[in-house]
């Protein structure tokens, strides 16, 4: 692979993830692209160390997986509590959101 | 390292590596589903029968041998119903994404030294990692029959596979430990090839020294399998038999065969891991006949293990969720959280 | 589509294809009333064993059943159901009404609330007479119905009559 | 929990029986056939009920008199009797004629009768046994219908009355043959 | 192509493997099953009545706690692989990192247990 | 080396189609699955470069945990298997405006810049990983447990809370 | 009554039942006026009679006074005779449907066509008492004994589908058998089975006189 | 039957459905979860249905809806004759059925005041305990398959057939042996029957033997159990639980020994099992005992059979004269009595059937109220009804 390549491909993930996070109002949905924006990150991560021949690359995509996971977690928690009082998890309904 | 000469060193002559890969395809191709037969015909057909004084199948072919294979093509035959409020590419997809997760596991299991698909540095990662996938299977056909008992179903059994995923991953820790590597076959020659405290006569198979990893396996393969007690998910007096429920003909077959292969597949990962896997602790482990007797030597001791897992299935009432959940949280988690303390001081002070 | 549907396999293969149906009969655990007992003997006990004929009591839906025995007095409040259940299964499916109940109406003959014979309702494929039959009399009842798969001819059945004999 | 022994005394109940139905209790030799299990194959081996099971009606129809007792006993109405009346030569030299029933019709309706046994007992002439068999499925219901002749061909299914156990004051019938 | 993407190729065909039985399978079954549409047949199997209720109860938050329970026990899994591969290399220093590791997620574990989250009831 | 590059177009183009599928679909279920497809994707990309462990760590707990986390996050969520809510704003003008404004910056950012540099697809094994783990980063590797044990008391907290509510 | 029975009702069967006339006693005594008759087979059985509005009195003092915590069941009697002749196996109808007021009543007597009856049972005493209560023909309903036996829920919807009775207070008075669109209360008297009056008697062809009465 | 018949009539049959179950869901339709259980389900031994309203798992409410088996008993028992009802009660509850006769018998016995000679007794008792063997053979097979385990309901069968063998070998049937006559039985015992019951029964106690290692001593077995659907003895009682269901509370009451119908129980020697717990392992604790206590007490009758004929004289037509009666006996799933009222016909005026299951099983919309969904199998299980019974 070319690293322009890899880095390419991580940027339009990224983008789709953003436009998701934007356009989406199910949170949930919101959840899940924000995954994609994680994960497009990793891409770099590794195509960079992949790059670099070191294995550094890895073990931050290891830490950001980690964090990921605990992200989507409480992510999915407030989502959860939202619908337990709400009945939904439409974040345009959430006034605790605009403050 | 030399997936390539797999099957060169039974031939003793250089195959290319894309007759190789054809061959291993077809070989596991052939594996699983006879796999899943051989498991289903030995264990769910006679050895239950006889467990409850009883002859099984009889009648299709000599002593009902051909049984299972009546079934299946009488599956090829059932109309293919998808119900009206199903979501029709889920419930379509379902089934193979579990098979996938089967058919998955079989690429790393070592047979012989080159009866293997392949041999990878993060063998037992990797077995983890796709028998995990399954539980997205599940929980799709759960949710995309569109019905109570299926929905329900696939919860207790995604619940159910994730809380007992942890004691299968962390009981295998005690295994790498001893082991100080990933892959299954340096595991095997590990086992064959060590010693317990210094006296190395049957070599170390790990069961002796990780009998707490191979019980909490053991528990957890059970549990994996919705196999009883631990069989919730299907329960067909509660729930009808949970995501399947709404499955028919092949599609359902599918489910099975993935039930089966994978018990297969897990029975084999436990004499690889416990057991020892196609060596003897005897012999030159890198001689080529090993290919051919390894396959054998594995089947004997993958049906053993197996045969444990179908005895523990007929004799037991199956468990409460609640019950179920407290197994593995507040016994067998933390004993395998011990287990790789002890195991970690043993391996550093020894 | 629909090789055997249409008519158009090859003899061989048919033969096959009702061999197979023959020797593998799932049978929904499904029981009504007496009779439900002796097909439950039929299935559970050692002595008659209906799994050494090919018939497997696995299915606890209907979606993977190939044969219902109606073992029992069918209700007018139950009918629904049972014809529920009987559309449920897939294609290529048998009914064996068993006992006078299922048969006929039985000693509720007369009874306002019981539905007189469920051939009514569904197409049977083979009756089994008795109150309550002898297990062994449901084992020749399935034995007699395997004879009959093993030579039906497929074309018509998938279209979902009963059993056509050539 | 308290885990252990209750499980364990359970997985060597199963194992004695899968043992005991493949071995009988003699020692472990392979291979071992289906001759420990209880199973009966049934289209193989056939088990005889015992002589009193009520398996199918049979008829001796010399001794029936068409007297329709039957039929009105029946909770179910599924014997259907026809006859006749006719004038038999008279018994003795010169006597007058008498006056017979001969039987047209006897059909007993398979697919309704509740084997109750109440049209046997309550036969005055001894022209209704039970035979234990019960091979007689029909993929047809209208067949199930018994005529005369078929169910004259029973008779040869009858077994002989059972002798009675010690302390009983029963009396031994014999089977017209 | 290296050894280890040739391993890797296994995988994927592998993959592709179980999808052709899938599908090569039922269109063999297309060619010989019966296609009998009726009325009932395509309605949610429910005990044999119409299904009832539709609402499916959201309320059974557990699943969620233990599923969380769970991906945080696998991360950590993750990180003990590589650990107990190389144990031998690192000795009683390793040891100590992971037994440290190891007892801040277990306080994780006796603080669900404490809270009462793992039961089910 | 052409292997590799075929496979990787093969994998790229499925992984964009599957992500915008994951923004786009109405049903959240199918996003959820699109996710697993986008997600096995980056595994089998990291395998493509050498990285092995991280590729598998990938499948495990992407797929195999935060899935089923999603999964049960909507099924518990859902009240109804055919109802069909409303997922996205009304007018997604903006975000697509800005999606494309920050591709646009990034692709003029990177694509000249590494231009032509082949990545070298060494295997890089566990044992590199996890001796690397274990002495330049073992302070960040304690701080995870940290954080995964907060995450954990977190998620608890919030959920008992709704739990007694 | 019989030989084979133990202690004290054996001993009961020959002189007047005292346990059970202590019993009836004790039901007079606490309902007063509204108990109205009672009839005992002694060493077998005790009926009690009671007016309609001392039917839950009477289940209480049963319960509190008698000990009998049993319930054991409960039902109704329909005393009209059949229409339909000496049983349904008659082809014709009766000629003459009797009036209601000729209809005979059985023990601890009656006047109303419909009448409760109701079984409770001491499991200390082992004796059973039967409490009977007239329906007036005009108003058939009576309360409901859930909030003291709550066994009685399901007995007295069996009762509402069987008998069309009534019950005051009753929660949910709902068909318990027979599906909804089911017309008729199929225990009536009056109500017919339709099948035993459409198959013909498949005895009535008579070919022979009985046995035994043969004419030479 | 032509192709098209059918489909008419499927039609029609298809659209009545469609009726039906729209009214009844407008019956039921509530707010959360609601499952059904039956009535095509494995839980329910056929076809009860339970309507369960669930708040996740656990059940709010729950509702059997009975009649799916509901036959007319009472009604048809108005239109036979004494014989034809004693051959069509034995239907009732199937697995007992030589102990549906019995109590009808002696009530009609009663009316008639005749009684059956000592050696008719002595039978009638000994068959009487040999269906409950069959009967309660199949409840402890069938609770633990409930359970999960699948094993032992073979055994079940297994053993029950060699009991099922006596009772046919003596009556001619398996199931419904319409052996009892009033005034006595139908004939006697045939040669060597009791012999070959004696050994029946030895392998009836290593039956129980067998499950109390398999079932009752497994610990997923207890767990399950205890303290599910505990039943105080006075709550059961109001509800008309009867049998092993307030024995298993607690309640030392057995109509077997407290009744005063004429059979041979008082002069052989045996104990009532009660346990303390009232919960669902009490229950499946009181019928093992209760079954090996039944292999006892079937032996003893046989030893003490006393000679003598078996049927007293009553006249061939059966007119039973007016009046009332109440009998009832402990059958295996609890009191099962027959209320008769006679105008003197051949046919009873009224038969009243008071059935034990109806009554145990009213008590479940109580016991379900906030159990989990497993815990609604191993109650409704551990209750242990036969349809026929309820509906009758
Ligand atoms: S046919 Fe007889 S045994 Fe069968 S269900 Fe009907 S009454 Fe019961
Ligand atoms: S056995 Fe009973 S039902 Fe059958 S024909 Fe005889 S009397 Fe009628
Ligand atoms: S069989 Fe017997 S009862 Fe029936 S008509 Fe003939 S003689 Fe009379």
């Amino acid at each position: 692979m070319l690293l322009n390549e890899m880095l390419l491909l991580g940027a339009v993930l990224f983008c789709i993830g953003v436009y998701g996070v934007l356009a989406r109002r199910n949170g949930v949905l919101v959840l899940m692209s924000i995954e994609l924006i994680l994960n497009a990150v990793n891409i770099n991560l590794i195509a960079f160390g992949a790059f670099h021949d070191t294995v550094v690359g890895q073990i931050f995509a290891l830490f950001v997986i980690t964090v990921a996971a605990a992200e989507v977690g409480i992510g999915l928690a407030i989502v959860l509590l939202l619908y337990r009082n709400r009945r939904s998890i439409d974040l345009d309904q959430v006034d605790l959101m605009k403050g | 390292m030399t997936g390539a000469t797999a099957v060169s060193g039974l031939l003793a002559a250089e195959v290319p590596y894309w007759a190789s890969s054809i061959i291993k395809l077809g070989v596991v191709a052939l594996v699983v589903p006879t796999a899943a037969l051989i498991l289903g015909y030995v264990f769910l057909m006679k050895m239950m029968s006889f467990m409850q004084s009883r002859l099984g199948p009889m009648e299709a072919g000599p002593y009902g041998t051909l049984q299972l294979l009546a079934d299946g093509l009488k599956f090829l035959q059932k109309e293919d119903i998808f119900p009206d409020k199903a979501d029709r590419t889920v419930f379509a997809l379902a089934p193979l994404v579990v098979l996938i997760s089967t058919f998955l596991i079989y690429v790393v299991i070592p047979a012989g030294p080159d009866a293997v698909v392949a041999q990878l540095d993060v063998g037992v990662f990797y077995a983890l990692a796709v028998s995990s996938l399954s539980v997205v299977g599940i929980l799709m056909a759960g949710w995309a029959s569109a019905n109570k008992y299926a929905l329900m179903g696939g919860l207790r059994a995604a619940g159910q596979l994730i809380a007992y995923e942890l004691p299968l991953v962390l009981a295998v820790m005690g295994v790498v430990i001893q082991a100080g590597t990933l892959d299954l076959q340096k595991i095997v020659s590990a086992q064959a090839t060590g010693e317990i405290f210094g006296w190395g006569g049957i070599g170390n198979p790990f069961i002796l020294t990780q009998f707490a990893g191979f019980f909490i396996f053991l528990v957890a393969v059970q549990a994996e399998l919705t196999q009883p007690p631990f069989d919730m998910p299907v329960a067909e007096s509660e729930i009808v038999g949970g995501y399947q429920v709404e499955y028919t003909g092949f599609r359902f077959l599918f489910f099975f065969m993935g039930e089966f292969g994978t018990a297969f597949a897990f029975g084999a990962l436990a004499s690889v891991l416990f057991l020892g896997g196609w060596a003897l602790p005897w012999g030159d482990l890198g001689h080529w006949g090993f290919n051919i007797a390894g396959p054998v030597i594995m089947l004997v001791k993958v049906l053993a293990v197996s045969a444990l897992i179908f005895w523990f299935r007929f004799t037991y009432p199956r468990l409460r969720e609640d019950q179920l959940q407290r197994l593995a949280w507040k016994f067998l988690i933390p004993l395998s959280l011990v287990n790789i303390v002890v195991t970690g001081v043993f391996k550093v002070v020894l | 589509m629909g090789l055997v549907a249409s008519g158009k396999a090859p003899k061989p293969l048919t033969k096959l294809l009702n061999l197979s149906r023959k020797y593998s009969i799932w049978m929904y655990q499904w029981g009504l009333a007496c009779c439900a007992i002796e097909m439950g003997a039929v299935i559970g006990s050692p002595r008659y064993d209906v799994m050494r004929l090919g018939v497997i009591p696995f299915p606890a839906s209907p979606r993977q059943a190939d044969l219902v025995v109606i073992s029992g007095t069918v209700t007018d409040k139950m009918v629904p159901s049972i014809l529920r259940l009987y559309e449920q299964m897939p294609d290529p499916k048998y009914v064996i009404s068993m006992g006078s109940c299922a048969n006929c109406g039985g000693p509720y003959w007369d009874s306002y609330s019981v539905t007189k014979g469920i051939d009514q309702i569904i197409p049977v494929d083979v009756y089994v007479p008795g109150c309550p039959p002898r297990p062994e009399a449901l084992l020749e009842g399935i034995v007699l119905l395997q004879e009959r798969i093993g030579n039906e001819d497929p074309a018509v059945r998938w279209k979902g009559g009963p059993i056509v004999v050539d | 929990m308290a885990l252990v022994p209750g499980l364990i005394k359970g997985l060597k109940v199963t194992a004695r029986t899968m043992l005991r139905t493949l071995f009988g209790d003699g020692p472990p030799v392979l291979p071992a056939p289906s001759k420990h299990a209880h199973t009966v194959q049934y289209p193989h081996v056939k088990e005889i009920p015992a002589d009193r099971a009520r398996g199918v009606i049979a008829l001796h129809e010399e001794n029936c008199t068409a007297c329709m007792l039957c039929a009105r006993e029946c909770p179910d109405w599924c014997i259907y009797i026809e006859g006749h009346k006719y004038l038999a030569p008279p018994r003795r030299e010169g006597g007058k004629p008498r006056q017979k029933n001969a039987l047209d019709r006897f059909d007993i309706d398979y697919s309704l009768c509740m084997y109750c046994g109440i049209c046997v007992e309550v036969c005055p002439f001894e022209a209704l046994f039970w035979s234990p068999e019960y091979e007689y499925s029909e993929p047809r219901i209208a067949d199930l219908l018994h005529d005369k002749e078929r169910l004259g061909e029973w008779m040869e299914t009858v077994p002989d009355f059972e002798p009675y156990e010690a302390g009983s004051q029963q009396k031994v019938l014999k089977v017209p043959r | 192509m290296s050894e280890f993407l040739r391993d890797y190729l296994l995988v994927a065909l592998f993959l592709m493997l179980a999808g052709a039985l899938v599908f090569g399978m039922l269109g063999l079954g297309s060619l010989l099953r019966p296609s009998r549409p009726q009325p009932q047949k395509y309605i949610t199997y429910e005990s044999g009545v119409d299904p009832v209720g539709l609402g499916w109860s959201q309320s059974n938050i557990r699943y969620y706690v233990f599923a969380l329970l769970f991906v945080m026990f696998d991360v950590e899994a993750v990180f003990i692989f590589p650990w107990a591969t190389r144990l031998e290399a690192y000795g009683t220093f390793g040891l100590v990192e992971m037994a440290i590791f190891i007892f801040i997620l277990a306080l994780g574990l006796v603080y669900a247990w404490r809270k009462g989250v793992l039961r089910w009831i | 080396m052409i292997a590799e590059h075929v496979a990787f177009g093969i994998i790229a183009a499925v992984m964009v189609a599957s992500a915008l599928r994951v923004v786009t679909t109405r049903d959240i279920v199918h996003a959820a699955l699109y996710l697993v497809i986008v997600l096995a994707g980056v595994a089998a990309l990291f395998l493509l470069v050498g990285a092995e462990f991280t590729g598998i760590t990938q499948v495990l707990i992407y797929i195999g945990a935060v899935i089923v986390l999603f999964l049960f996050g909507i099924m518990l969520t859902r009240s109804d298997f055919d109802q069909d809510a409303e997922t996205d704003h009304k007018r997604k003008f903006p975000a697509v405006l800005t999606a494309l404004l920050l591709l646009a910056v990034m692709i003029g950012a990177l694509v000249d810049r590494f231009e032509d540099i082949e990545l070298d697809p060494t295997p890089q094994t566990t044992a590199q990983v996890s001796d690397e783990l274990f002495s330049q980063y073992i302070v960040p590797f304690e701080a995870v447990s940290v954080l995964l044990l907060a995450a954990l008391i977190g998620a608890i907290v919030i959920a008992r809370r709704e739990e007694g509510g | 009554m019989s030989s084979t029975e133990t202690g004290a009702d054996a001993e009961a069967g020959a002189q007047p039942d005292r346990r059970r006339e202590d019993w009836a006693d004790k039901m007079a005594d606490a309902l007063g006026e509204g108990c109205l008759e009672h009839h005992i087979i002694p060493g077998s059985d005790l009926w009690v009679r009671v007016t309609r509005d001392s039917w839950t009195g009477a289940a209480t003092a049963a319960r509190d006074r008698l000990g009998c915590a049993f319930f054991d069941w409960l039902s109704a009697i329909d005393w009209l005779p059949s229409p339909y002749g000496r049983d349904m196996d008659a082809q014709e109808d009766n000629p003459e449907p009797r009036a209601a007021g000729a209809t005979e009543q059985g023990y601890a007597g009656g006047e109303t066509r419909f009448q409760m009856v109701m079984r409770l049972y001491s499991v200390t005493d082992h004796l059973g008492i039967t409490i009977k209560a007239d329906l007036p023909d005009g108003d058939l309903s009576i309360d409901t004994l859930i909030p003291i036996f709550a066994g009685a829920n399901w007995h007295e919807r069996e009762a509402w589908e069987m008998f069309g009775i009534r019950f005051n207070g009753h929660p949910d008075l709902r068909n318990i058998y027979l599906p909804g669109e089911f017309e008729g209360n199929p225990l009536r008297k009056d109500f017919p089975l339709l099948a035993r009056r459409v198959k013909p008697w498949p005895g009535i062809v008579d070919v022979e006189l009985f046995p035994g009465e043969e004419d030479s | 039957m032509t192709a098209s018949g059918t489909d008419q009539r499927q039609q029609l049959a298809y659209v009545a459905a469609q009726a039906a179950d729209a009214r009844l869901n407008v019956e039921i339709e509530t707010e959360g979860m609601t499952l059904n259980i039956g009535p095509q389900h494995p839980a329910t031994h056929g076809t009860l249905r339970l309507v369960a309203r669930l708040d996740g798992e656990q059940v709010v409410e729950a509702e059997p809806i009975m009649g799916y088996m509901h036959r007319g008993y009472e009604k048809l028992a108005e239109v036979r004759t004494y014989p034809q009802i004693t051959t069509l009660i034995n239907r009732i509850d199937w697995l007992g059925s030589f102990a549906n006769e019995v109590p009808f018998i002696l009530a009609a016995e009663k009316l008639m005041e005749v009684e059956a000679p000592p050696r008719a007794q002595w039978i009638r008792t000994a068959l009487f305990e040999l269906s409950r063997i069959a009967n309660i053979t199949l409840f402890l097979g069938d609770m633990a398959v409930q359970l999960g385990a699948v094993t032992p309901v073979f055994m079940a069968f297994r053993d029950r057939e060699f009991v099922l063998n006596q009772i046919e070998a003596a009556t001619g049937g398996r199931f419904h042996p319409n052996f009892d006559r009033i005034g006595g039985l139908k004939d006697d015992l045939p040669r060597g029957w009791i012999e070959d019951t004696k050994q029946a029964m030895e392998k009836m106690r290593n039956f129980c033997d067998e499950f109390e290692e398999l079932v009752l001593g497994n610990e997923i077995f207890q767990a399950r159990c205890r303290g599910i659907g505990i039943v105080p003895p006075e709550v059961g009682l109001a509800y008309g639980l009867s049998g092993a269901n307030v024995r298993a509370s607690g309640v030392d009451w057995d109509l077997r020994r407290d009744g005063q119908e004429a059979l041979a129980y008082d002069q052989i020697d045996w104990r009532v099992w009660t346990h303390p717990d009232g919960d669902s392992f009490a229950r499946y604790w009181v019928r093992l005992q209760e079954t090996r206590e039944a292999t006892h007490m079937v032996d003893q009758l046989l030893d003490g059979l006393p000679p003598g004929p078996i049927m007293a004289k009553v006249p061939r037509i059966i007119k039973v004269p007016g009046g009332e009666a109440y009998a009832a006996t402990e059958n295996p799933l609890g009191e099962m009595g027959y209320y008769i009222v006679s105008k003197g016909d051949l046919v009873p005026f009224r038969v009243k059937i008071r059935s034990a299951s109806f009554s145990n099983m009213s008590i479940t919309p109580w016991l379900l109220k906030g159990v989990y969904v497993p815990d609604i199998i191993t109650i409704l299980a551990s209750l242990y009804f036969i349809l026929g019974d309820i509906d009758r």
